[in-house]
């Protein structure tokens, strides 16, 4: 070993719609969330850690060992890395049964076939899969088949772990228990994990890292708690649910690129482009004017309004454009419909104001 | 799942049957033709006997080769990519272009004792085709093999080759890839490939007899024999070796398509 | 319809299109003497279609609708008259006779019928069960000598093939052969005493659709000019033996 | 996406092009062995052309026939459910494993002017097969068509049928389906199968010239022409012939290639 | 036209592992949402709609057609169903490009090639998918093949829209975007649509009836508001989030079947079998037991611990076993390591008793 133990990675390639520079870094018993828009490169990411897509530039370390550096021109074949993939549409081997597509890995590093299919059987199990093990792929529903496929990248118990969002196809309860599974497994397993996700919960509950990848370069990594907390894009803040402004700091106000004015507490920076940032909940809304010109007040039209289980979400187009939650209560109250006007107020104490 | 829908309308069907009765009719009419009574001793006959033998030994061995060096051609032209890969694909279907007696009178050129090849190799190694039976299995792989190849390049071109990514990413060496996942997935068509290849060789004729010649026991297959009763006018016996080729080849394709698919 | 026009009468003037089924081994002498017979007989059209002389009986014995047929041996002639389907008996209008094939130039320095028992002299010859093997093995029992052929070909222009590209070193077979096998291959004549000759018959077929036609293709071939051409082709004329 | 590894290995490779240098090495000594000198007159002789042109006529029929009647009866085989399938399958491909002399003898008997079906077809309508162009088609077909029947039944069996299922949900008829969505995905097999069909039509001879005879002009196509060359011992001629037939079939093959797929 | 508009099915099949026995019933115009757990029946559901499955009895009936009836051999075939269905697994035209893929539906109905083009380049657009219509499905990213899946359902126009898991790969911005479109174009369109998901803000925010099928039958069906406020099943309690309990009413209390007794504020029925629901954060939960003997205390034993964004839940195996929801402060403070004990308390007025 001549390096840190872990993953170290950084990757430069290029496909028809995408040119992907990304650097990596997760130690081992560590899980790395990947996080980002449709057609980010996510995927991309993975299939070149697995080695499945050459790289242009840049290399990958794993455990001190180098399995990937154009430069030198080295490349250990995929099969010859400690690595798993889960990948994203499971490619599940339409040919075997469920449990022998489980034990693929094992039987292929050349574990003998009883044993290998034992720990299949219980990599079925821990997944509830534990009826299904003589049934074919084509003959399971979604969320079985990625269970599989969850099973078949975690039973070779690989130094690196990819997973492709392995919850997306999960019912409720199943989806809370595997990732209650996969949070043990992950902590106690020793190796480095790169977990792909739509879901902030996926992040919060799993990861140690949140890496957000945006047309294929990473916007912004950190712990949840910190990416959660100043979201740099609006992708994150649409993840976290708030409302994010760009703007410039102009004494204890900070005035927005896109017009309009807000007033804060202060205790950002105090000069510069800042970001600023209102949770929905500080929204709040009504139908009339304020009675005298007040801070932080305006109005705009409502131009979607969401129910999100116990609260309506309802979008307002103003200068500037806002997210406001309200009760479920107050929906009738406010005749809520698509056009209609509203003002919107923020307490200057519900804005966050931080350098970009 | 695909028992939704009845899987064959009444057009296809009909179309169906009258090709097949195309084929059909003509066995019938072998075996209407067929001496019954002497088929007996056709089939004891040591001239029939051997010639199944040298057959059988033959065409397998010709399968046997197609599967040891007709994959990997296969495999380099659906997958490779070099410059003239349509132009050495065609070359390699030219066997079954061809007239089979041309096809013999082309190896006599290249592998017989003056040939290209042959002239070299019989005084290196004092190897002579012609009159062998390695000459035979060299004739029946000439004609027979292209099948195979062209049968298994659409297999491997219309496979789903994303299925062997996530094997090498198991760890699968190239290798158990191949052994555990591709071959699986074009079972199809190398079973297509093997049948065809086999019958064709089985029935191989003029490509055999021009190259390695005809003598009972060592070089003359069922064809020949066939032919050469035929010839003689001795028809009744041409369709009686004929039948047992038949029966023979029937027998072995029903039994490993049983034994080899669902 | 597969004839063409003919003519319904079995005599009179030949017209329309005469087919002929002929041995493969008679395609340069009936070609010319094809065009010699349109010539003569204008308004005619002679057709070839050359086979094995066992194929073509059997085509005929299945009904394929033809005029005349040509064979190459006495055997597949008889099948096809004994079927009562030739008209009248067959004649005879050709003979031939065998001959020792070698490599152009004789390296082996083949003299005789005898030297074919060398074991290091690869022979190749006819099989027995198709005339010219019929014959050669007649020729070799004449001789009385065992020949241990590498292959028995089931036509002579396999013997002619083998030897002409040195694969085999000599082989048995009809003079014609040598002679159209020109500067590639050359030939050791056998011995009168040790030949045997081959009868060639033609026969115009019952079922002829041109009578006519057929009829006066046969007497054709029959004449001194057919005759003659045959001759050039290294035939013995049918009248000579 | 698959440029990720090598595509082919060493020794795939090597075993590869030993095959192509097996299939080249006879056409070479063809080449060689060519009367260049004569080629000229070959080509444009009037027996040259007829039997190019026939042999064209012939096969492109075959190949047109296989696909109106092998396809259904590849369809039957590979999606139908019916008890004698795999006999039905053996059947419709002893055609390959006859030796075309006897296939040849099998069709006399069967469409002949005597034949079980013949006698009837010439009593009713006055058709003959044999010494006809048609009858000349009839025998390619049945040698050649069993090779289109079994590579495609193959690629409709590994063909994903979900993909029909998803067409006909949105509204597809069979036929649209099978237009817009079967027939690209069996397109690998469809071309091999059509090229191997195609390949054997033009090289067929046994069974042509025994059902069909040997008429130039009418059924005479080029590999019996090449045939009376060869036994009437004139050799050069008999090469120079096959030479262009297998350049006009490479060039089909490779215009046909280039313009049907990537 | 026979019968009412909209769709009446009743559907029953036997697959391997799978009985189903359902029916359906959606109003044109209108929404069903079909939840459920991983292998219920509910994409068997939905290709038995669309005739691609042969029922074994009950029928179907879409704007008074029959489409399905074998007690009446009467069987639609699936192109004659003025249906669309977009698949879990997406099933795109890998020979076809995008544009060509959403086009497909149209150009099968018969409409010009021109007219077919447009409309699936405007069907792709809404979908935000404009600069990719050229893409082969082969070379776009999961969300990407997602969404031309939706639009090539969608683009039809069909009497019946089925879509099984239409948001499972998107983004959340995309998500929430994608969820608007689909609530207008779903209230606007006059058809019936029947949506299968597994996330309950899908069916809160699109659905007009909430249908729960488990194990091949319907377990509980109903607006969304009915289906929250009473779930009838372990799965569904775990959807909304809410702990649910099963017992016998006694008096004001009800006594559990896994062993104690809650007490209530009345109101539900007054004997007999009930169900009660408490929310995890009506749990409090303390390290110390209550200093003198209370009703609805009880101690536990924490078995696991997940981070939920802004919350904190953690399950106590106790008498009963419940989950409660702590601020993420509270964390630290109670030292929540699993295993350790934990004392519960929940107030009569938290519990909500009903008739099962
Ligand atoms: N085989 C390919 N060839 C060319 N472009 C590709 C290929 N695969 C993916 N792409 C493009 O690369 C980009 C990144 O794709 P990738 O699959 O990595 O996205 P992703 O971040 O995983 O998105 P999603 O959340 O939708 O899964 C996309 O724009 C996609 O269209
Ligand atoms: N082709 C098939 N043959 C046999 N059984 C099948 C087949 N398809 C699905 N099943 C079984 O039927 C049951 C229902 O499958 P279905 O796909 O309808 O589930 P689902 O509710 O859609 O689940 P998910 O949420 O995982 O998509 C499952 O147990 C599955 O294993
Ligand atoms: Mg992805
Ligand atoms: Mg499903």
């Amino acid at each position: 070993m001549t390096g840190p133990a872990g993953l170290a990675a950084d990757l430069q390639l290029r496909l028809d719609r995408l040119s992907l520079d990304a650097a990596l870094t997760v130690r081992p018993g560590q899980v790395a969330a990947l996080l980002g828009p449709n057609g980010a490169g996510k995927s991309t990411v993975l299939r070149a850690l697995a080695g499945l897509l050459p790289l242009a530039g840049g290399r990958i370390v794993l455990d001190g060992t180098v399995l990937d550096d154009p430069a030198a021109r080295t490349r250990i074949p995929p099969d010859k890395r400690p690595v798993a993939l889960m990948f994203q549409d499971y490619l599940l081997f339409p040919h075997l049964t469920a449990l022998e597509n489980v034990a693929f890995g094992l039987r292929s590093r050349g574990m003998p076939k009883a044993l290998a299919r034992a720990r299949a059987a219980t990599a079925m199990d821990r997944v509830g899969l534990a009826g299904l093990t003589e049934a074919r792929p084509g003959a399971l529903s979604g969320g079985q088949q990625q269970r599989v496929a969850m099973a078949r990248a975690l039973v070779t118990e690989p130094r690196l772990l990819l997973l492709d969002e392995p919850l997306a196809a999960l019912d409720v309860s199943t989806k809370t228990e595997i990732r209650r599974h996969l949070r043990q497994l992950l902590r106690s397993s020793n190796s480095a994990n790169v977990l792909v996700t739509h879901d902030l919960l996926d992040a919060v509950a799993l990861a140690d890292q949140m890496v957000v990848i945006e047309d294929g370069g990473i916007m912004q990594s950190g712990t949840p708690a910190e990416v959660t907390a100043r979201p740099r894009s609006r992708y994150v803040a649409d993840l976290v649910g708030v409302n994010l402004l760009r703007g410039t700091v102009a004494g204890r106000a900070i005035r927005l690129d896109d017009g309009g004015e807000l007033l804060t507490q202060g205790g950002g920076p105090s000069a510069g482009a800042a970001l600023a940032v209102v949770p929905p909940a500080a929204v709040a809304v009504g139908r009339k004017a304020p009675e005298r010109p007040r801070p932080n007040a305006w109005a705009g039209q409502i131009s979607a309004v969401d129910l999100m289980g116990d609260r309506v979400r309802v979008r307002l187009d103003g200068t500037p454009a806002v997210i406001a939650d309200v009760s479920p209560a107050a929906v009738d109250e406010l005749r809520l419909d698509e056009g209609g006007e509203l003002w919107a107020q923020v307490a200057p104490g519900d804005v966050t104001v931080y350098a970009p | 799942m695909r028992s939704s829908r009845q899987p064959v309308n009444l057009v296809v069907l009909c179309l169906a049957a009258i090709t097949a009765l195309f084929f059909i009719f003509p066995l019938t009419g072998l075996i209407f033709r067929t001496p019954w009574s002497s088929m007996g001793s056709v089939i004891t006959s040591k001239t029939s006997t051997d010639a199944l033998r040298l057959s059988l030994i033959a065409s397998l061995s010709t399968t046997a080769l197609a599967l040891c060096f007709g994959f990997p051609l296969a495999w380099l032209l659906a997958r490779g990519r070099f410059p003239g890969k349509t132009l050495l694909r065609g070359l390699c279907t030219l066997p079954m272009v061809l007239p089979p007696v041309v096809g013999g009178i082309a190896l006599l050129l290249a592998y017989g004792r003056r040939g290209l090849i042959g002239e070299p190799l019989n005084h290196a190694f004092g190897i002579s085709l012609p009159f062998s039976l390695p000459g035979v299995i060299v004739a029946e792989a000439f004609v027979a093999m292209p099948f195979f190849v062209i049968t298994l390049e659409s297999g491997l071109r219309s496979m789903n080759t994303k299925l062997e990514d996530a094997a090498r990413s198991l760890g699968a060496s190239r290798w158990t890839v191949f052994r555990r996942v591709t071959l699986p997935l074009i079972w199809p068509s190398l079973a297509a490939g093997g049948v065809l290849t086999w019958s064709r060789a089985l029935g191989e004729f003029g490509a055999t007899i021009t190259f390695a010649g005809n003598l009972p026991g060592v070089t003359q297959t069922a064809p020949l024999a066939i032919y050469v009763s035929q010839s003689s006018n001795m028809l009744p016996e041409a369709i009686g070796l004929s039948l047992v080729l038949v029966l023979v080849s029937l027998t072995v394709m029903i039994v490993t398509r049983d034994r080899s698919s669902t | 319809g597969s004839s063409g026009p003919s003519s319904s009468a079995s005599s009179g003037k030949p017209s329309g299109t005469v087919i002929v089924l002929a041995a493969a081994s008679l395609k340069g002498a009936f070609d010319k003497i094809g065009k010699d017979f349109e010539l003569a007989h204008p308004g005619t059209t002679v057709k070839f279609s050359y086979g094995g002389s066992s194929s073509l009986a059997t085509s005929i014995k299945q009904g394929v609708s033809a005029d005349v047929f040509a064979s190459a041996n006495t055997a597949n002639m008889d099948t096809v008259s004994g079927d009562k389907m030739t008209e009248g008996t067959p004649k005879i209008f050709v003979r031939n006779k065998l001959e020792i094939v070698t490599e152009a130039g004789n390296p082996h320095h083949i003299k005789s019928v005898s030297d074919l028992a060398e074991p290091s002299i690869k022979v190749a010859v006819c099989a027995p069960a198709v005339p010219c093997g019929a014959y050669s093995s007649q020729v070799f029992k004449k001789a009385g000598v065992t020949v241990k052929p590498v292959s028995e070909e089931t036509s002579v222009t396999g013997v002619v093939t083998k030897v002409s590209l040195g694969e085999a070193d000599a082989g048995v077979v009809y003079v014609t052969d040598v002679k159209a096998g020109g500067s590639k291959v050359g030939g050791v004549p056998i011995p009168a005493k040790d030949n045997v000759v081959a009868d060639y018959p033609i026969a115009r077929l019952t079922d002829a659709p041109n009578k006519a036609g057929a009829s006066s293709f046969v007497s054709y071939v029959l004449s001194a000019k057919g005759q003659q051409v045959l001759a050039s082709y290294g035939f013995m004329p049918a009248a000579s033996h």
